[in-house]
């Protein structure tokens, strides 16, 4: 890094840090560098891998990328009030399209697979291998039986919170709030990492204060 | 007292961060029983000098080694002196300031007890970074060890979780050379070492796919190899489930760093001074987890002084 | 004299020659023999179609040599090679010892192919028979996904099921869901502090499920927002975005009977990039002060950033996203969060349509498979692992084999 | 008309989707779609794009208030269009790829977007702090337990943790605070992450049921009865 970049990159850094306290004309003008920059940054990137490299390079070939060119168009049409409606084929494909494809998806890997991977004998480390776990482990197997069907009961949406199935959806949300407040935790110190490194830059490649 | 929490005051900077750090909670703390509420801003200057002065001063704390990490050391340190193991550099430079460190500390350990190490990496970009640590720890720290003899860098091979699956059964398959083009079959190291099962313990550091965990399916579960893994703080959660039995031990993230090398230098007088970069960056860390810690137990003074003040009103 | 005698040797000599190289030739056959390494080859070498595809890949199976045994038997490898309608053989892959299965997946429907495989050892190549003529068929069907499809079309069934018993009139009750029930609340605060209401439907583009969730709940709340006549504002990080918002909430207006107040000003795109959206969506919430704020759709890293944010300003916020790594920080930044299921099913609760609600209790079905199935399953995998019980082991392998994906 | 065709093209698309993973030959279509949804957005920024320079524009046409950031804007935009549709600085000119190392395009991302970007990323760690001071509060049963949760995982993940509990005997050392936080992160944490996403499946498939089938229809315009 040459001079003149290390300032800038000490000058934007300390623009957005001087947030923290309030916002202020240097935010400001940190800010708008930020969006204009990147807004263009993302422009030419979608230019040239999507348009260019995706369709302009293979339209040839792959007729059927017109069609893609088609909805885009009528995208386009927005522009004209008159024929504006048009542009709402290309949003009901996309919808369509969006809705089509995760909707499996989800389907498979997250209802699926996670009920299966529950599905694990409490006394033992895996299935099939004995009576080889030991007390943490069981209690351990336990609570993720528990925790997931009470956490279930929880979402349920066709049924009043009470009497029994009131408590089940209690201890799930007790289940969930653990959970919470352990991926919070647990997160805290790659969040650190990240101002560890920033702070690294300010006093150590910018003011050489770090020996 | 000292000795059990810091382990090195370096000067007077420290003791005044420190002093700042402290008193200032404790007055926070004082205030928070009048149940006054703390600015944010406050918590704002509080986590950056918090974070800040142990880069500029280092502050060291005392690391004791949890058993996790302690599977792992206790695994290379009672080894017979002359045991092979293969170090895998499984990450790339975004990873490299989390996990690099366990890889340094961990082939620092294994050459200082006498065993010899093969370097390899699955990943493309884990070659620089492996050069480096040669480069930068092993040859400086260890210039009366000889290559192809205590050590080799066979470097990275393209193929992800296949090239497991061949190693495990061959190396010379996958490996005919070491990355300077040398033969294996010419050094001393590779003497009657053929797969992957030959190896006395596997150590793979990464945090990506591939990595440990493939490591882990792909080597050494099915060829009964000891294994050590060292991962990045986001993903340990994934390999807890293989300790401790188809894992010796796992090192997770800055912490799991830290650990190893206080560790190494509690027990080893020649690591006394080495580097200790994951020690070095636990420093801000702990003092960030503490002011956190204390903010939250500072926020819930002020809520049960405040819930009295308005029950007695 | 000396010539005399020179010549017999000289000529027994030449004689001798070929002998002699003959000799030589004789012990370096027999050398070779020693030391040749000559493996038997794999045997049973089957090629079969790869059952549930486009017509793409063929399967190939073989018994290993009796000499590839580890660690250290003759056999160092395998090389598999083929030849396309007739034409010269070519070699396509090699394997290590051990190996016995490949699928060749660079084939074409409409061609035949012939494969066989050497067994390498040290010095030579041994070659397995040759391979009947195969070509690839093409499934129009996906057998293998059979679980996956019965799955589907139970929990899918049963939430049309209830949709049409819905629509047939039938009351299906849904509890309160506390995140929705104060959006009303929420919106009239905005209303009587004067303020705008910010709403942010994550930073996915539209091909993304919970943007879409985000946006459908856009359209209830902008309905409600045109009746209260309150500013909305919604800055957005991609194009689609923007362009899917601005209809949802000129629809909404429309349907409120205010078209005349929409405006596309609502609806502004920033910038994709993440960080540079989430700078300006800060710089927004402390320059506009909205009394409200949705924070609905897809989050990572920024969904902190932007609920403190909104926090220092004091406004309420209701946020939601199906990232179960970005909920702990909804959670403790915000005044109500929708929890995964709770941002899908949003909307239908919002519009208070029986069909709508249907379908939320046919996903409640969905749930109580999921319950049962772990609560049996986790039994039947606990007392055959324990006890070794038949019985329990078969309803284990039952339930796996349902809920198992294949490719 | 103006309803019925995008209702029927959603619900066209959705289930062509949803069939084709059981159809072998046509289980690729998906690649396709996403092509065309890549191409979709290459013309919507078209009107992004288009937006931005018109409210910039704007103010700066109107001398709004704060109209000098929108001068930068509109400058840092027009630059790296400039920099990037023309490959300037790139060698081996238009052809070369838009990131070469060198290029004004890579140049800027590097020196401008990249040191923005990670800063605004580690103000996470002060929000962090904030949110822990003022969230984890034992206002109710429920917030008790997320803060009890939080600070054994805080706790496990400093020194402290062990110092505190080291005393406990190695045969109960699953009481040791950061073994606690292990544990806790395996058993309490992956339940609840399970029952969220079970939970979340079953919300992607009603809701994308209730698009395809046209239920829900709030994003086409006129709103459904």
């Amino acid at each position: 890094m040459d001079h003149f970049s290390l300032w800038l990159a000490a000058f934007l850094t300390l623009g957005i840090i001087s947030f923290l306290y309030k916002d202020n004309p240097w935010y400001k003008l940190t800010e708008a560098i930020f969006i204009g920059i990147s807004a263009g940054y993302w422009v030419v990137t979608l230019y040239w891998d999507n348009f260019y490299g995706k369709f302009w390079v293979n339209k040839g070939e792959e007729p059927t990328l017109w069609i893609g060119a088609f909805f885009g168009f009528l995208m386009l049409l927005r522009l004209i009030p008159k024929v504006g409606w048009l542009s709402r084929w290309p949003l009901a494909f996309i919808v369509g399209a969006t809705s089509g494809l995760w909707l499996m998806n989800y389907f498979a890997s997250n209802i699926m697979v996670q009920v299966q991977a529950t599905i694990m004998p409490l006394f033992s480390t895996g299935y099939g291998t004995g009576f080889d776990a030991d007390f943490a482990t069981i209690v351990a197997n336990f609570v993720i039986f528990f925790g997931t069907l009470t956490g279930l009961v929880y979402f349920f949406f066709s049924k009043e919170h009470k009497g029994a199935f009131g408590v089940g959806a209690k201890i799930g949300i007790f289940f969930l709030m653990i959970t919470f407040g352990a991926s919070f935790g647990y997160t805290v110190m790659s969040r650190m990492s990240l101002l560890i490194g920033r702070i690294d830059f300010l006093f150590g490649d910018w003011l050489g204060m770090i020996q | 007292m000292n000795n059990f929490l810091l382990i090195s005051l370096s000067d007077i900077g420290v003791i005044i961060s420190l002093i700042v750090i402290f008193g200032g909670l404790l007055w926070l703390f004082v205030r928070s029983i009048k149940a006054k509420e703390v600015d944010r801003r406050i918590i704002f200057i509080f986590i950056f000098v918090a974070v800040a002065a142990p880069i500029l001063f280092p502050i060291t704390f005392q690391e004791s080694a949890t058993e996790v990490v302690k599977g792992v050391y206790n695994k290379i340190e009672n080894l017979p002196a002359g045991s092979r193991i293969l170090i895998s550099f499984d990450f790339d430079p975004a990873m490299a300031p989390e996990v690099q460190p366990m890889a340094n500390a961990i082939s620092a350990h294994a050459l200082e007890k006498g065993h010899k190490i093969i370097f390899m990496s699955l990943w493309a970009t884990g070659q620089a970074l492996l050069s480096q640590t040669l480069e930068t720890v092993i040859i400086p720290q260890f210039p009366e060890k000889e290559e192809f003899v205590d050590y080799v860098n066979i470097g990275y091979k393209a193929g992800n979780e296949g090239v497991l699956n061949v190693i495990v059964a061959d190396f010379r398959q996958m490996f005919p050379t070491d990355v300077n083009s040398v033969p294996l079959d010419s050094m001393p190291i590779f003497y009657n070492l053929k797969s992957c099962k030959d190896l006395d313990m596997i150590v793979s550091i990464g945090g990506g796919k591939p990595g440990p965990k493939e490591w882990v399916l792909f080597v050494g579960d099915p060829g009964n190899i000891p294994m050590g893994v060292g991962v990045a703080a986001v993903v340990a959660p994934q390999l807890y489930p293989y300790y401790p039995k188809q894992v010796v031990g796992i090192l997770g993230g800055v912490k799991g760093a830290a650990e190893y090398e206080s560790e190494l230098v509690k027990n080893y007088q020649k690591f006394e001074d080495m580097e200790t970069p994951g020690l070095r960056m636990m420093g801000p860390q702990t003092l960030a987890h503490i002011v956190i810690m204390s903010f939250i137990i500072i926020g819930n003074v002020i809520f049960f002084r405040s819930r009295r003040k308005d029950g007695t009103k | 004299m000396k010539n005399i005698f020179s010549i017999p040797i000289l000529v027994c000599l030449v004689i001798s020659i070929p002998f002699s190289i003959f000799a030589q030739e004789k012990q370096s056959d027999s050398l070779i023999e020693t030391s040749k390494v000559i493996a038997e080859p794999a045997t049973s070498l089957i090629v079969s179609d790869y059952k549930y595809d486009n017509g793409n890949s063929l399967k190939l199976n073989w018994v290993p040599s009796i000499d590839d045994q580890l660690p250290a038997g003759k056999v160092t490898g395998y090389e598999l090679f083929r030849s396309v309608n007739g034409g010269g053989f070519e070699r396509i892959a090699e394997f290590p010892p051990q190996k016995n299965s490949f699928q060749d997946d660079k084939v074409e429907i409409g061609s035949s192919y012939v494969y066989y495989i050497d067994a390498l050892s040290k010095d030579t190549a041994t070659s397995s028979a040759k391979t009947e003529l195969i070509n690839p068929e093409r499934e129009w069907f996906n057998a293998g996904k059979i679980p996956l499809l019965i799955m589907a079309l139970i929990i899918a069934g049963s939430i049309f099921y209830f949709i049409e018993t819905a629509r047939r009139g039938k009351t299906l009750f849904v509890r309160k869901i506390a995140g929705l029930e104060a959006i009303d609340d929420a919106i009239g605060r905005a209303t009587e502090m004067g303020r705008p209401i910010l709403f942010i439907p994550g930073i996915q583009d539209m091909d993304d499920v919970q943007t879409l969730a985000g946006l459908t709940i856009l359209g209830r709340v902008s309905k409600v927002i045109a009746d209260y006549d309150t500013r909305i504002f919604m800055p957005v990080s991609r194009s689609l975005v923007m362009t899917a918002g601005r209809e949802t909430i000129k629809a909404a207006y429309q349907s409120a009977g205010r078209p005349d107040a929409y405006s596309d000003d609502m609806v502004n795109y920033i910038t994709d990039e993440q960080f540079g959206y989430v700078a300006a969506v800060d710089g927004i919430m402390v320059r506009e002060k909205p009394a409200t704020v949705f924070l609905l759709g897809a989050f990572f890293a920024e969904s902190l950033i932007l609920a403190e944010t909104g926090n220092s300003i004091g406004a309420i916020q209701i946020a939601g996203t199906a990232r179960p790594a970005q909920l702990p920080f909804f959670i403790a930044a915000c005044d109500f969060t929708l929890i995964g299921e709770e941002l899908f099913a949003a909307s239908a609760y919002l519009s208070g349509e029986p069909k709508q609600m249907g379908s939320l209790k046919g996903q409640d079905v969905g749930k109580a498979i999921a319950l049962i199935v772990i609560l049996i399953g986790v039994i039947a995998a606990t007392f055959s692992t324990a006890w070794d019980i038949a019985f329990m082991t078969s309803i284990y392998d039952f339930f796996t084999t349902i809920f198992s994906v294949s490719k | 008309m103006k309803r019925e065709i995008p209702l029927f093209i959603t619900f066209f698309v959705g289930t062509l989707l949803i069939i084709a993973v059981f159809i072998p030959p046509i289980e690729n279509i998906e690649k396709t779609f996403t092509l065309f949804f890549d191409i979709i957005a290459v013309f919507a920024f078209f009107l992004g794009g288009g937006n931005l320079i018109r409210v910039h524009v704007h103010k700066l046409v109107n001398g709004k208030k704060d109209w000098v950031y929108s001068l930068v804007t509109l400058g840092g935009f027009a630059l790296m269009l400039i920099a990037g549709l023309f490959k300037i600085g790139n060698d081996g000119g238009i052809a070369a790829s838009v990131t070469a190392e060198g290029s004004w395009f890579q140049e800027i991302f590097n020196y401008v977007i990249n040191p923005l970007q990670s800063t605004m990323y580690a103000l996470l760690a002060f929000f962090v702090a904030s949110a822990s001071y003022r969230a984890f509060r034992a206002k109710n049963k429920e917030a008790t337990i997320l803060l009890i949760a939080a600070f054994i995982i805080l706790l496990g993940r400093t020194p402290f943790g062990m110092m505190l509990t080291g005393w406990i005997p190695d045969s109960f050392s699953i009481f040791q605070i950061p073994n606690l936080a292990i544990w806790i992160m395996n058993s309490a944490n992956l339940a609840g992450q399970r029952a969220i996403m079970i939970g979340i499946g079953l919300g992607v498939v009603s809701m994308s049921l209730r698009l395809i089938l046209g239920v829900e229809r709030t994003y086409l315009g006129e709103e459904g009865k």
